[in-house]
């Protein structure tokens, strides 16, 4: 058995490009000193990191002093969450989310809801996986004070209505908060254009280092910091900078949002063909979430009649990397929260794949992997009871 | 994550399919939990002469009830209702923890072949734990926030 | 004017050891998948993880999944205080720190002071900078449910009696956390030994890199994640893993616990060098911590009549990078709050220097420091009208 | 942090010391606040014929105090009254933010000799603007939490 090296799960991370490693090395050897410092070593790493933070405000149209360098996507989303709930909650408390948000925020939220006296909302979306703006004006109350909703989908690829969201919350004066960890790089961000308060970034979705991510925040907007000390981040995140990590993120956001629609045309064509064949070779599968307002290098199915790890399993075995969001996954026994909130029963839930593709995908790796994955599901349907029963039931009406 | 052994049944898994003219049939598991197996016994004389499965389910599921099956076959009743989940988990070489759950799975799916086959025949047969064939593999509890 | 590159602020940060750069490397190129994902991309690094996590433990006689991996020193603090004031407030909403500690400890206090109903009692030191344990003791009280009280102090080295805090702890059921990002690879630290329940750790003091560190946190203890996510950490603190820092600590942790004996020793002795050069060769000197507890390689002055910042400056003129508590160099104008609560006169406070020495200090080092430095000194007071005063004063009384 | 003028003013300052027989001497800041100056002033018909200046501070007090001193050597009163802060700053090249104070306290400790200057001679001096004289440079405000 041919034993290749394809790598389909850009959603989960990403490798981490050359150019991106180059920039970082410095500040991981000679040029190592405390940002914070005053002597030499200090200052030099101190004008790499206003130089990383002027990158990063340019290619999402911020001011560089509303960049926060965090720990990573999740920190942002805490940060941004808590941030605001913590200093705004004299004036309200209640919060508005989805159903489909990154564990990120839901669980962010619900800690708020459990242990803090917040309310909050779970918004429903529809069979795509998108929100209704109507629902959601509807909950806003004189208690709400913040409305967190993500851009993207990590799972299902799907794409928000954001500047209208913007819109509503700046009509009703909530601040709103999107998780745009997947928009990145993938679809054009202009902050002011959006009219968003707080949005969260991750280096490592984008060919960056993991451990690295940024919080946009809308001057004049004052939460209380995650984490307290030092004066770094204009006081709003405390702790010595992640250097490298830094100078990494901003040339990967360069890199990455020089030719945005350059690169979403050629993800789309490739995310295309791979979603046509699935559907036109494979019978009984669905993709899930919207066909056109998705991430351009995202698709996801659920195979009926069998369960999604071993899917992923037989494909690991042949060096395809892909992600399921059965429960199987995860320990725990609930498919993922996302295509429950879809409205898929439970068993068609466990038999989802996600499969991402990235600036390193190649049109024949799509077809080594469709020509795999339709073996495989055979494979798996031919051993699996609910789909014996299925055929005998509809040889019977035949 | 997985041992190769697991890997091994799960890839060429012995005893799938179905036999048409099966003396006892057992179930368990469900859709909604993400995995479900069937058994197909055909026993004569008290001895288990051939066994077949079904599973949906992630590998381990798969891997458990094969090695299951392969482990009953050729034995008596008696000596099928001696075999445990743990040794399925042994036979295999070990599971991870959150799989556990596949072997218990397996070991009810084949008691509840075999008691399908003594209801059917009007035989008592010592030494089923009932409470193995009732509760659920699968407990539903959550994760501590 | 000879320009050299001596760096004796290895307090504030060190550089990274090749070896360390090494080991994170194959996590920045090749091994690059997401932790968390089951195919075979994601199995590679996890394994690095744990292991990583085994050498960490092992290194403070830790078990390992008591070691959870932070983005730092700071947020390692903020998560063991804020995570056990919020998880525990119900038995008691009181804290008792130091007056010394971290602002990332002293900042995290002050915070759930003002904004979450906390009461905080902040320990005085003596002029050495250390705790009483008998005002600690007296300190605690029936709604007392955590002492955080640091290791060692990163300006003025002093070493406190953490066996003994944990002691007291223990008989009075509180928590006890303790900043160690000081002191480890420095003082052999053995979390069994010392009693300790949760203790904070970054990699950038110890050749590792910035934006990683660890909370060791003792089985039992159910603390409030700082950050909710993902299952990340064994759901006490989610995100992404810094994979490259993890590994890139632990190499880290291993090479500074190989030797702390020999290490410390042969600091000890440029040390003790640098403080008797300094103290016969400059009047008008004095040494702030204590002359015996104190770390290894610390060593920091009050030079009167002059101000702290004109010193720094001076020698980073040479090329040497030092550092000083002055407020000067913060933009802040009180000095350093560890040098205030030492007792010094702001003035006295105001002339303060430390340089700390590593790895790759050389007794060279220290002579042209110190040779430089008189030079610096004499030069400063000539200038200073303080000097001027004080000297006129001296020759009236002669 | 500093740009290469201030570094070479607080290298090699102009104006370092004390004059023994000063027609005016300004104090301002304090020991406490982590700088104090001291100007000493010669004047002969009104025009400042030397000047000196002790600083004890960071090093752009002692280069603000350097260039002050520079700027109003040779100068009437009245052109060294018009000597501004900002004309300090500007001569400089520039200073970072935290650091606008040290040119606040170099004019203040210039106007406070010139004032000491007035009141030993019993002349009156337009143009001084007393609250400069009282206020201090600093103020205590505390940092956002
Ligand atoms: C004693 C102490 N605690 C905490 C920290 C914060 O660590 P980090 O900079 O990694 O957040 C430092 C150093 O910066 C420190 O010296
Ligand atoms: C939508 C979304 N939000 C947040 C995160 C968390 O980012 P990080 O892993 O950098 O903490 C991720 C990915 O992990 C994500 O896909």
């Amino acid at each position: 058995m041919e034993k290749k090296r394809i790598y389909m799960d850009y959603a989960a991370t990403t490798p981490i490009k050359k150019e991106v490693v180059d920039a970082m090395m410095p500040y991981l050897t000679e040029h190592f000193g405390n940002p914070s410092s005053v002597h030499g070593f200090g200052r030099d790493v101190k004008k790499a990191i206003d130089e990383s933070r002027m990158t990063i405000a340019k290619a999402i149209n911020a001011a560089p002093e509303d960049i926060f360098f965090t720990g990573g996507g999740s920190e942002s989303d805490n940060m941004a969450i808590k941030g605001i709930a913590f200093a705004y909650k004299d004036k309200g408390n209640h919060i508005i989310t989805s159903k489909i948000e990154h564990h990120a925020v839901l669980h962010t939220c619900e800690y708020l809801e459990k242990h803090h006296g917040f309310e909050v909302t779970y918004l429903d979306v529809d069979k795509d996986g998108i929100i209704s703006l109507d629902e959601l004006s509807a909950a806003i109350s004189d208690k709400t004070i913040l409305i967190t909703i993500m851009q993207a989908n990590n799972e299902i690829g799907t794409v928000q209505p954001v500047k209208e969201i913007a819109e509503l919350a700046r009509e009703k004066g909530v601040f709103f908060h999107t998780d745009a960890v997947q928009a990145l790089g993938n679809i054009e961000i202009d902050v002011k254009d959006m009219g968003v308060d707080l949005m969260s970034f991750t280096a490592h979705k984008i060919y960056g280092p993991k451990g690295i991510g940024a919080l946009y925040m809308r001057k004049g907007i004052k939460l209380h910091p995650l984490i307290h000390g030092g004066s770094q981040e204009r006081k709003k995140r405390a702790g010595t900078e992640n250097v490298a990590g830094i100078v990494a993120f901003a040339k990967a956001v360069e890199l990455a949002t020089k030719d945005i629609e350059g690169h979403a045309s050629r993800q789309m064509q490739l995310r295309d063909h791979l979603i046509d064949s699935v559907l036109s070779r494979i019978p009984h599968t669905r993709l899930n979430g919207h066909r056109q307002k998705r991430l351009p290098g995202n698709a996801n199915f659920c195979f009926e009649f069998i369960e999604g790890e071993s899917i992923l399993l037989s494909l690991d075995l042949l060096g395809v990397a892909a992600s399921s969001g059965s429960a199987c996954t995860s320990g725990s026994l609930d498919p993922s929260h996302v295509l429950m909130a879809l409205g898929l029963p439970h068993e068609i839930a466990h038999g989802s794949l996600r499969l991402t593709i990235g600036d390193m995908t190649t049109k024949e790796d799509i077809d080594f992997v469709v020509d795999n994955l339709e073996r495989i599901v055979i494979r798996l349907r031919e051993l699996s009871p609910l789909y014996d029963k299925f055929v005998r039931e509809e040889s019977q009406h035949v | 994550m997985y041992n190769e052994k697991v890997i091994e049944y799960f890839v060429h898994p012995r005893n799938a399919g179905v036999l048409i003219d099966a003396d006892g049939i057992g179930e368990a598991g469900s859709p909604a939990c993400g995995d479900e197996m069937k058994v197909y016994l055909k026993i004569e004389n008290d001895v288990i002469v051939d066994v077949k499965f079904q599973t949906y389910g992630c590998a381990s599921a798969i891997a458990s009830s094969s090695m299951a099956t392969e482990m009953i076959k050729g034995k008596t009743i008696q000596e099928a209702l001696a075999v445990t989940n743990k040794d399925v988990i042994n036979a295999l070489g070990g599971l991870p923890a959150p799989k556990i759950h596949c072997s218990v799975l397996a070991e009810q799916t084949i008691k509840r072949a075999i008691l399908d086959y003594a209801k059917k025949h009007n035989i008592t047969i010592e030494g089923i734990d009932s409470k193995i064939l009732e509760d659920d593999a699968h407990d539903h509890g959550h994760d501590e926030e």
